[in-house]
C-alpha cells in the first residue's frame, strides 16, 4: 500500500502560499487512492510553474517545453497504452502557447487526465496576463488592463466534444482529489480546470476572491450536454464547481487499428522479417 | 544503349497513371531504367513532365535530350521539342494541337478518339502508353496485367483500359517498326520505386513504430506510404495540427519506447527547431527527415533544392550533438535512414535526415533490398543492470547514460527534463551540475564523428579534378565524371553520404593532391564548401551553384568543370 | 579606487527594490558603476544575489571580490565570504543567521526589528539600503526622494520607509566610521539604466510603433518597457498567443507601414524561424530581438550564454540575406538597435539584434543619450515618382525595390507573398525568374557588408596576443586586457558588435600581425571562431569558453591568455 | 464605379469545377457593391487553394505563411486602421496550422473579415483530412478514415465570443456575396465559413452532398446566442446557411489607447523630439 507521502518528491520551488501546493497534495493523494505505483505513472508537463510538478511528484516525468506537453502525451499513449498518463500544466502553457493542441487533441481523445492549474496569470514569468485573465487586469505588459475578454476553456472544451469536463479549486481539497481520481480513471481526454491562486502576481484572483464565489454544484447532470455548457459558462459573482460533463466517446486508443494489441513499446522486432513488404514494387 | 523519352501533359492528365504503368511494366521486365519528375504546385492544369531514361548499365541521372516525346499538350511540343533528336519521334494526339508544317518528327496518334472507342475519352493516357509502348518495341504482354492490378475489381474499367492500351499499340506499331532499339533488360523482376518509399519502407524496417507528421511537399510521399502499412504492421500514423505538435509527438513516443520520425519540408522543419533542442536537451532518439524545396518561405513547393544544409546543421536553440545524414542513391539511403535509426538509439540524440524533391520523387528500377543487412539494436539499459537508484542522466565515462523506458522497471521512474537538470532529472541551477551536463552531452560529437561514413570515391583518387558534392546529386555528378571522362579530363568524384559530424579523412588525403576542386551544390551560396572550410580550413577553388528548382543535368556539371580544371 | 558590493538574499526578498534605490541614488550623485544580478528561476525563496562595482574611472564589468556583503540570508554568507576581503564588512541580520565565531568582519544590524520600529518588519530591506548607505559614508539626503517617487500618494508607506532607512543608516554609521574610501562622484546625474531598458527605449526612439511577444525570460523586460510607452507614445504594444503570433503580426504591421519589432529568447526564436523565412522572401524590413539564455530547450532561463550564435546566422529555411548585430556595452546598443532599424528598412531584410542575460539584466550609470544621432529613414518610394504600374518586386540594378506602403497610392496595389514570385508578387514557377528573384535578394548581402562596422580595436594593434570577442563580453574583455596590462603582457582586443556579414578588414589586418590569438566566448563549442575560420581561414588559436550559465570575470580570460600567450 | 471584373486579376490554377471559383466571384462582387477601391483593401492569406486568393483578386495583398494570417492580418490592423481587411483562408489553414490564432483572434476582435474556404479536406496537398473533414473520410493518411469528431468552426467561434458568425455554401452565390458584405462591413472579427466543393479530393462532400443538405436559415434571430449556437451545432441531413449570430462588442482597434487616432503608418517621426524620455531615469 502506498501512501500520499510517498508520492511526494524534491522541495517545490514555489512561493509560501501558492496554490500549486494544495493541488500536488490532492494529486498525491488520488494517486495513493488510486493505488498507483509511481513506475506505472507517467506525469508529463510544459513549462510554467505548474509544470514543474514532473519534479515533485514521484512518477516517470517527462518536463517537455512551454505549450508542448500534450502533444508528447499523445505519443507516450501511442508508445504505452499501459501506463497511467497525467498531463500537468498551467493555463499559459494548455490555453495560450499550446492552445492549438489543446483544441486538436480535445478531438482525437486519447486516455489521459489534463489537470490545468488555471491562476489566471503567468506565475513564472512574472505577472502578464495569461488567456484566461480578467478584462481590466493590469500588468506589466497590459499596462492599460487586458483588453480581450478571457477564455472559457471548460467551455471550448464542450464545443471540441471533450468527454470530461470539470473545475475544481485548490481550496477544495476533498473535491479536488475526488475529481482527479474521476478524471484519471475516467476512459478518455479528462479537462479539470483547478482554480488556485497565485499569490505573488495575481492581486485580483485571490484565495479569497475564490472562496467568495465558488460553490459545487449539485444536483447536476453531467449526462446533459446543455447544461454542462450551461455550468462551464457560469462566471462572475458565482462560480460553480464540479464534473459538468462526463460522458464516454471512443478514445484514441479504441480507435487506431495498431493500439489494440500490447503496448508498442518493448515488442521484439527484426528488421528481416519483414523482407516482403517490397513485394508491392515488384 | 539507351533511349530517353519525355512525357509531358497538364496536371490531372494521368501522367501519374502513365508513368506508374510504364514504369512497372519496364520493372518486370527488368529494365534498367530512372524515371524524374518536374511538376507545379497545382492539382489540374499547367505543366508537368516526366523523363523515363532506360540503358543497357544503370542510368544514375536522367539526361536533357529526349529519343521520344509523347506530348499530351501543345506545351509538351513547345517547350521541349528542342531537347528531341534529329531522329527522335513524337506521340501526340493530333485532335488536341498540330505540329508545325516543317516538324517532320511527328507521329500522330488519336489518344481520345482511340480511347472513346474504346468506352471513355478519359482512357486517352491507356492509349498512349500503348502507343509509346509499340516505338519502344516491347511486347504487349506485361501490360494488361498491370492495368489488372491497379483496378481489381472493376471489370469494366480493366476492360476499357487494356481495349485502349491495345488500340494505342496497334496505331503506333503500324507507323513505325523498329524505330528505336531498346537497350537489353536484365534477368529478374526488379522494384519500380520512388525516393519516399524507399524511405517509408526504410523507417517500417527499421522497426520505427510512431510516425508524426504534417502534409507538406515534397515528404508527404513518406508519410502515405507508412499509413499504408499502419494497420497491417503495428505502427501508428498520426497526422498532427501543425509540425509542432508532430515532433513533440515524435518525441513523447520515443521517450515512451517506440523508435519514431517525423518528417517534413524546410518550413515545417522551421517550426521543429524548438523540438529538436528538447531532443537534444533530454537526449530522446528521434529521426527527423527533411525533404528540401527551395526557400525561402512556401518558395517553389514541388522543386527540388539542397538549400536547408546550413539550417539543419545549426537548427535549434543552445548548443547539442546531432548526426545529419542525406539520401544520396536509393539504395544507400535505405540503408542510411536505418543507420539514423541506429545512431539515434545508441546516442540518445537527433538524427537528421536530408532528402529533397529530387531524390524523393525519383523513381528508379531496382533489385530488392537486404534487409538482413538493417539493424535494430536499441541499445537500451538492461533492467537486471541498472544501478539503483535509476538515474536517467547517470554520468558515465562516455557520456551516453542508461537509458530505461517507463514502466519497465518497478519502483523506479524514468524522468527526462527541458531544463538543465542533474542525474535524476530535477532541474538545477548550480554552474558546476551545468557544466557537467553539457560536458557529458557534447562528449557524443566524437562518438558520432567516429560513425560516420567518409564520402565514397568514384575515380581514380586524383586527376585533373577533385569534385565534391553531397545527398542527391550523386548520379549526375557520377555521369559528369564519366562524360568528362570521355572528353580526356580525367578526375575524381567524392560524394558525402554522412555529413555531420564531417568525415574529414578522405578530405584530407584527397584535397591536396587534386588539381582544381569543385563543389556541386543545388543552393546558391555553396553551403557545402564553407561548411568544408570551417572544420577543415579547406577552400574550394569552384562552386558550381544552382538554384532555380531544378536539378543538374551531367551536361551543365561538366561544363564548368572543363571551364575552370583547363586554366 | 572603487568599492564592490555584493547584495544577496532569497527571491522575494525585495532585493529588486534594495538595488533600484541604490542604483538611483548613486547615479543621481554622479557615481560611475555597474550592478550585475544572479537569479534563479523561481519567485521566492531560493539564492540571489548582485554585484555592484563603484569605480573613479567607468567600471567595465564586475570582479569576483566585494568589499561589502550585505547578506539578507545565511547563503549568502555562505556562498560569498570568501570573496570577502580582509577588511571586508559584512551587514547582516543576526536575528536571521549568526556569523561563526572566528568572523570577524561582521557587522550586525537587526534589519527586521528595526523595521518593525519603524511601522513594518517587510521594511528589512530599506533598513539594509539605510545601513549600506551610512558604510559607503555618503549622505542620506538623496534617498528619501527615491522612496517618495518609487511609492508616490502612498503616504504611510513613505513615512515608514524613511523612518526604517534613517534607523539602518544609525545604527550602521555608528558602527563603522570611514570603513570604506568612496570614488569620487562625477558633476552630474546620471541614468541609472539597465540593457533591456536601453533596448526598449533605443527601438521607441527609432519610431518602432508597433511591437509584439510571448514573454520570455531574459526578453520581457523589452516589452515591459515598451508597453508602459505604449500610450502615451502611440505605439501598439501586443502580447501574443505564442511567438508564432508575434513575428507574424510584426510582419504584417511591417508591411502595413510601420516599423515593428519583436523580442524573444532561444526557445521563442526557434518557433519564430519560419517567419524570419518570410521576412527574407517577401523582403519586409523586421527587426529581432534575442536575448540569449542557456540552453537547449528551457535550458537555464534566467542566465547567460552566447550560444545562439550559429543559430541565429542560419536560421530559417532557404537562402535569403539578414543582418546580425549585438549588444555589447549599453551606449553602443542604443545606437546599435538603431542602426537595426535603419538597415532592416533599407534593404528590406530581416535584422537579427542580438543580447544576453548578462547585457539585458546590467544596469549602469550613464550619460543621456544624445537622441540627435539617432535616425529615422523609412526609404520608402515617393508616391510621385513611383514608375507605374508599381510592381513590388520591380528588378533594379542594386536589388532593392521600390517600396510602397498598401494603400498609398490611388490605383496601385502592393502584394507580398511567400511563394517565389515574379516583379508584380504573383506565384511564379519558371525557372528563369526564380534566379532572377534569388539573384535580386542576395544582392543585398553584399550591401548589407557594405554598412557593417569593424571591430572595435582596444589596445595597440599589436602585442603578445590578439583577443577575439562579441555581444557583451565587451566590458570583461576590455578589463582582462588592463588587467593583463599591469601584468606586463601586452595585447590587444578586437571585438565585434556587427557580427554578419562579418566584417573583415581588421581581422585581416590584425590576425597576422598578433602573437597568439584567443577568443572569448560564452559558449561551449567557440562559435564565433569557427565562423572566423568559414568566412576568412584565419584560424585562432585557443578558445576560451565558458559556459556554465554565468558570465566571465576579467581574472579568467586573464589566466587564460597568460597560461597561452607566453608558449 | 468599380464592376466586379475590375477585380479579378490572374489565372487562377485552381480546378474546373473547383468552388473557389464561385467565392472569388461572390467576393469580385461584393467589393464592387461596397464600392472599396482595390488600394484601400488588403486581401491576407496564408497558403492553401483558398489562400492564393491575394493573386486573383485586385486588391492589396499579404500571401504569408501556411496558418499564420491572422497574426499577419492583426499586424496589417494595428499599422493602418483605414485598409479594409480581409482574410481568405482554407479549412487547414485557419483551423489546423492556424488554430491557436484563430481562438486568440476571436478574442481580440480585430475589425476584418475572416472568409475559410472550407472544403473538408486539404487541397494544396492533395487530400489529406483536414480539420473539418468527415469522420470515415478514408484518404492516403488518413487509411482506416479519419477518426475524429470534425471541429465545428461555427460553434467554436461562437463560444470564444465572436461577434458575427455565419456559414454560407459556394453554390449559394447571392447568399454567399451579401454575407460577405455583412461580414466586411461588420464592425469587428466576423467569421464566414464557406462550404465548397473540391472536386479533385472530396469524394464525400460533393457539391450535390451540399445542395442536397443546406438550406437558408430565416426566421432566425441573429442576436440570440444560443440559437446561434444551435444553428451552428446543426449539421448532417440539414445544414443550415446564414447570419447566426450578428452582435458587435468592442474591438481591438477601439481598445488600444494607441489606435485612437490617425493610422500610424506614414506618421511623421523625429527621434530627437523624443530625448525626454530618457527623463525617468534620472
Ligand atoms: C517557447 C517559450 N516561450 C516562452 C517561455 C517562457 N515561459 C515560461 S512559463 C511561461 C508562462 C507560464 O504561465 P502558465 O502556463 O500560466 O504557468 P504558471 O507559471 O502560471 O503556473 C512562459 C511565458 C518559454 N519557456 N518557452
Ligand atoms: C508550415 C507548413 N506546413 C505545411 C505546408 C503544406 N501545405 C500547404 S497548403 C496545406 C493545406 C491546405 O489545406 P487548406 O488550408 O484546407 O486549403 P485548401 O488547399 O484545401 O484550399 C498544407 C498542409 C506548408 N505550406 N507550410
Ligand atoms: S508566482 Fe504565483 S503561481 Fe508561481 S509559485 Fe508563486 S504564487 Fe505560485
Ligand atoms: S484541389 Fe480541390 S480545392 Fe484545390 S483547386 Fe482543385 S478542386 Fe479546388
Ligand atoms: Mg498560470
Ligand atoms: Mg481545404
Amino acid at each position: 500500500m502506498l501512501r500520499p507521502e510517498d508520492y511526494l518528491t524534491g522541495e517545490p520551488a514555489w512561493c509560501p502560499g501558492c496554490g500549486n501546493f494544495a493541488i500536488r497534495k490532492a494529486l498525491s493523494q488520488a494517486l495513493a487512492e488510486l493505488s498507483l505505483p509511481p513506475h506505472r505513472v507517467v506525469v508529463c508537463s510544459g513549462i510554467g510553474q505548474a509544470a514543474k510538478m514532473p519534479h515533485y511528484i514521484q512518477s516517470n516525468g517527462f518536463n517537455g517545453l512551454h505549450g508542448r506537453a500534450l502533444p508528447a502525451a499523445l505519443g507516450i499513449r501511442a508508445a504505452n497504452t499501459d501506463l497511467t498518463l497525467i498531463v500537468e500544466s498551467g493555463d499559459g502553457d494548455s490555453y495560450g502557447e499550446g492552445g492549438n493542441h489543446f483544441i486538436h487533441n480535445i478531438r482525437r481523445n486519447p486516455n489521459l487526465a489534463h489537470f490545468v492549474h488555471n491562476n489566471q496569470v503567468y506565475g513564472l514569468t512574472k505577472g502578464q496576463a495569461s488567456p484566461t485573465s480578467q478584462m481590466g487586469m493590469v500588468t506589466g505588459t497590459q499596462t492599460e488592463g487586458v483588453l480581450a475578454p478571457p477564455l472559457n476553456p471548460l467551455a471550448l472544451a464542450l464545443v471540441m466534444g471533450a468527454g470530461f469536463v470539470a473545475r475544481c479549486f485548490s481550496g477544495e481539497a476533498e473535491h479536488l482529489k475526488e475529481t482527479m481520481k474521476a478524471a484519471i480513471t475516467f476512459p478518455g481526454y479528462a479537462l479539470v480546470d483547478i482554480l488556485h491562486p497565485c499569490v505573488s502576481f495575481n492581486k485580483v484572483n485571490t484565495f479569497k476572491w475564490y472562496r467568495d464565489r465558488v460553490f459545487l454544484l449539485d444536483d447536476h447532470d453531467a449526462s446533459n450536454w446543455q447544461s454542462a455548457l450551461e455550468a462551464a459558462r457560469q462566471w462572475g459573482e458565482r462560480i460553480p464547481l464540479g464534473i459538468f460533463y462526463r460522458v464516454p466517446r471512443p478514445t484514441f486508443e479504441s480507435a487506431v487499428p495498431a493500439l489494440q494489441g500490447k503496448p508498442l513499446a518493448g515488442q521484439p522486432f527484426n528488421p528481416a522479417s519483414l523482407s516482403r513488404v517490397q513485394e508491392e514494387f515488384l | 544503349m539507351e533511349v530517353n523519352v519525355l512525357i509531358g501533359g497538364a496536371a490531372g492528365q494521368g501522367m501519374e497513371t502513365v508513368m506508374h504503368m510504364l514504369g512497372k511494366a519496364l520493372a518486370r521486365e527488368g529494365y534498367l531504367f530512372i524515371a524524374t519528375k518536374d511538376y507545379m504546385s497545382r492539382v489540374r492544369g499547367g505543366h508537368n513532365f516526366s523523363r523515363l531514361r532506360i540503358a543497357a548499365e544503370r542510368p544514375w541521372s536522367p539526361v536533357d535530350t529526349a529519343d521520344i516525346l509523347v506530348a499530351m499538350n501543345a506545351e509538351t511540343y513547345r517547350l521541349h521539342e528542342k531537347n528531341l533528336g534529329r531522329d527522335g519521334r513524337i506521340l501526340f494526339d493530333p485532335a488536341r494541337f498540330s505540329l508545325p508544317e516543317e516538324e517532320g518528327r511527328g507521329l500522330p496518334v488519336p489518344f481520345e478518339e482511340l480511347a472513346r472507342e474504346a468506352g471513355d475519352p478519359i482512357m486517352a493516357n491507356s492509349v498512349a502508353v500503348g502507343a509509346l509502348w509499340a516505338l519502344l518495341d516491347l511486347n504487349l504482354d506485361r501490360l494488361p496485367g498491370i492495368i489488372e492490378e491497379s483496378f481489381r475489381g472493376k471489370e469494366e474499367v480493366i476492360r476499357g483500359n487494356i481495349a485502349a492500351l491495345e488500340k494505342g499499340y496497334r496505331e503506333a506499331a503500324s507507323r513505325c517498326e523498329n524505330c528505336f532499339a531498346m537497350p537489353p533488360a536484365g534477368t529478374g523482376k526488379l522494384m519500380y520505386i520512388d525516393g519516399n518509399q524507399v524511405l517509408g519502407m526504410a523507417a517500417l524496417a527499421s522497426g520505427c513504430r510512431f510516425f508524426a507528421a504534417y502534409p507538406m511537399t515534397p515528404a508527404t510521399g513518406i508519410m502515405t506510404y507508412l499509413a499504408g502499412k499502419s494497420t497491417a504492421h503495428g505502427l501508428v500514423v498520426e497526422q498532427a495540427e501543425d509540425e509542432i505538435a508532430a515532433i513533440n509527438m515524435a518525441l513523447g513516443a520515443s521517450y515512451g519506447g517506440v523508435r519514431s520520425m517525423t518528417a517534413t519540408s524546410g518550413g515545417g522543419f522551421s517550426l521543429m527547431v524548438e523540438g529538436l533542442s528538447l531532443a537534444g536537451m533530454t537526449e530522446t532518439p528521434l529521426v527527423v527527415t527533411v525533404a528540401m524545396r527551395p526557400g525561402p518561405a512556401t518558395g517553389l513547393p514541388t522543386r527540388t533544392e539542397q538549400g536547408d544544409l546550413d539550417f539543419v546543421l545549426k537548427a535549434g536553440h543552445g548548443e547539442f550533438p546531432r548526426a545529419v545524414l542525406s539520401a544520396t542513391t536509393h539504395e544507400d539511403a535505405f540503408f542510411r535512414l536505418n543507420k539514423a535509426f541506429e545512431l539515434a538509439d545508441r546516442y540518445q540524440a537527433p538524427v537528421l535526415f536530408l532528402s529533397d524533391q529530387n531524390f524523393a520523387d525519383t523513381h528508379r528500377s531496382l533489385e530488392p533490398f537486404d534487409f538482413s543487412r538493417l539493424g535494430h539494436n536499441r541499445c537500451l539499459a538492461e533492467a537486471a543492470d541498472v544501478e539503483k537508484p535509476y538515474k536517467r542522466y547517470r554520468y558515465r565515462e562516455d557520456g551516453i547514460s542508461p537509458r530505461l523506458l517507463p514502466g519497465t522497471l518497478p519502483g523506479e521512474v524514468v524522468l527526462v527534463d527541458s531544463d538543465e537538470h542533474d542525474e535524476r532529472g530535477n532541474i538545477i541551477e548550480d554552474a558546476k551540475t551545468r557544466r557537467a551536463m553539457m560536458d557529458k552531452r557534447l562528449k557524443k560529437d566524437a562518438l558520432l564523428a567516429a560513425e560516420m561514413d567518409e564520402p565514397g570515391v568514384y575515380g581514380p583518387g586524383e586527376g585533373d579534378y577533385l569534385l565534391l558534392g553531397w545527398g542527391s546529386t550523386y548520379g549526375v555528378l557520377r555521369e559528369a565524371v564519366d562524360l568528362l571522362g570521355r572528353e580526356g579530363l580525367k578526375g575524381t568524384l567524392l560524394h558525402f553520404s554522412d555529413l555531420w559530424p564531417l568525415p574529414k579523412t578522405r578530405l584530407g588525403d584527397l584535397f591536396p593532391r587534386a588539381g582544381k576542386t569543385f563543389c556541386a551544390e543545388n543552393n546558391a551560396t555553396g553551403q557545402f564548401a564553407a561548411l568544408i572550410r570551417r572544420e577543415t580550413g579547406l577552400q574550394v577553388d569552384h562552386n558550381i551553384l544552382k538554384y532555380d528548382g531544378r536539378p543538374f543535368f551531367p551536361e551543365e556539371i561538366a561544363a564548368e568543370v572543363k571551364k575552370h580544371a583547363a586554366t
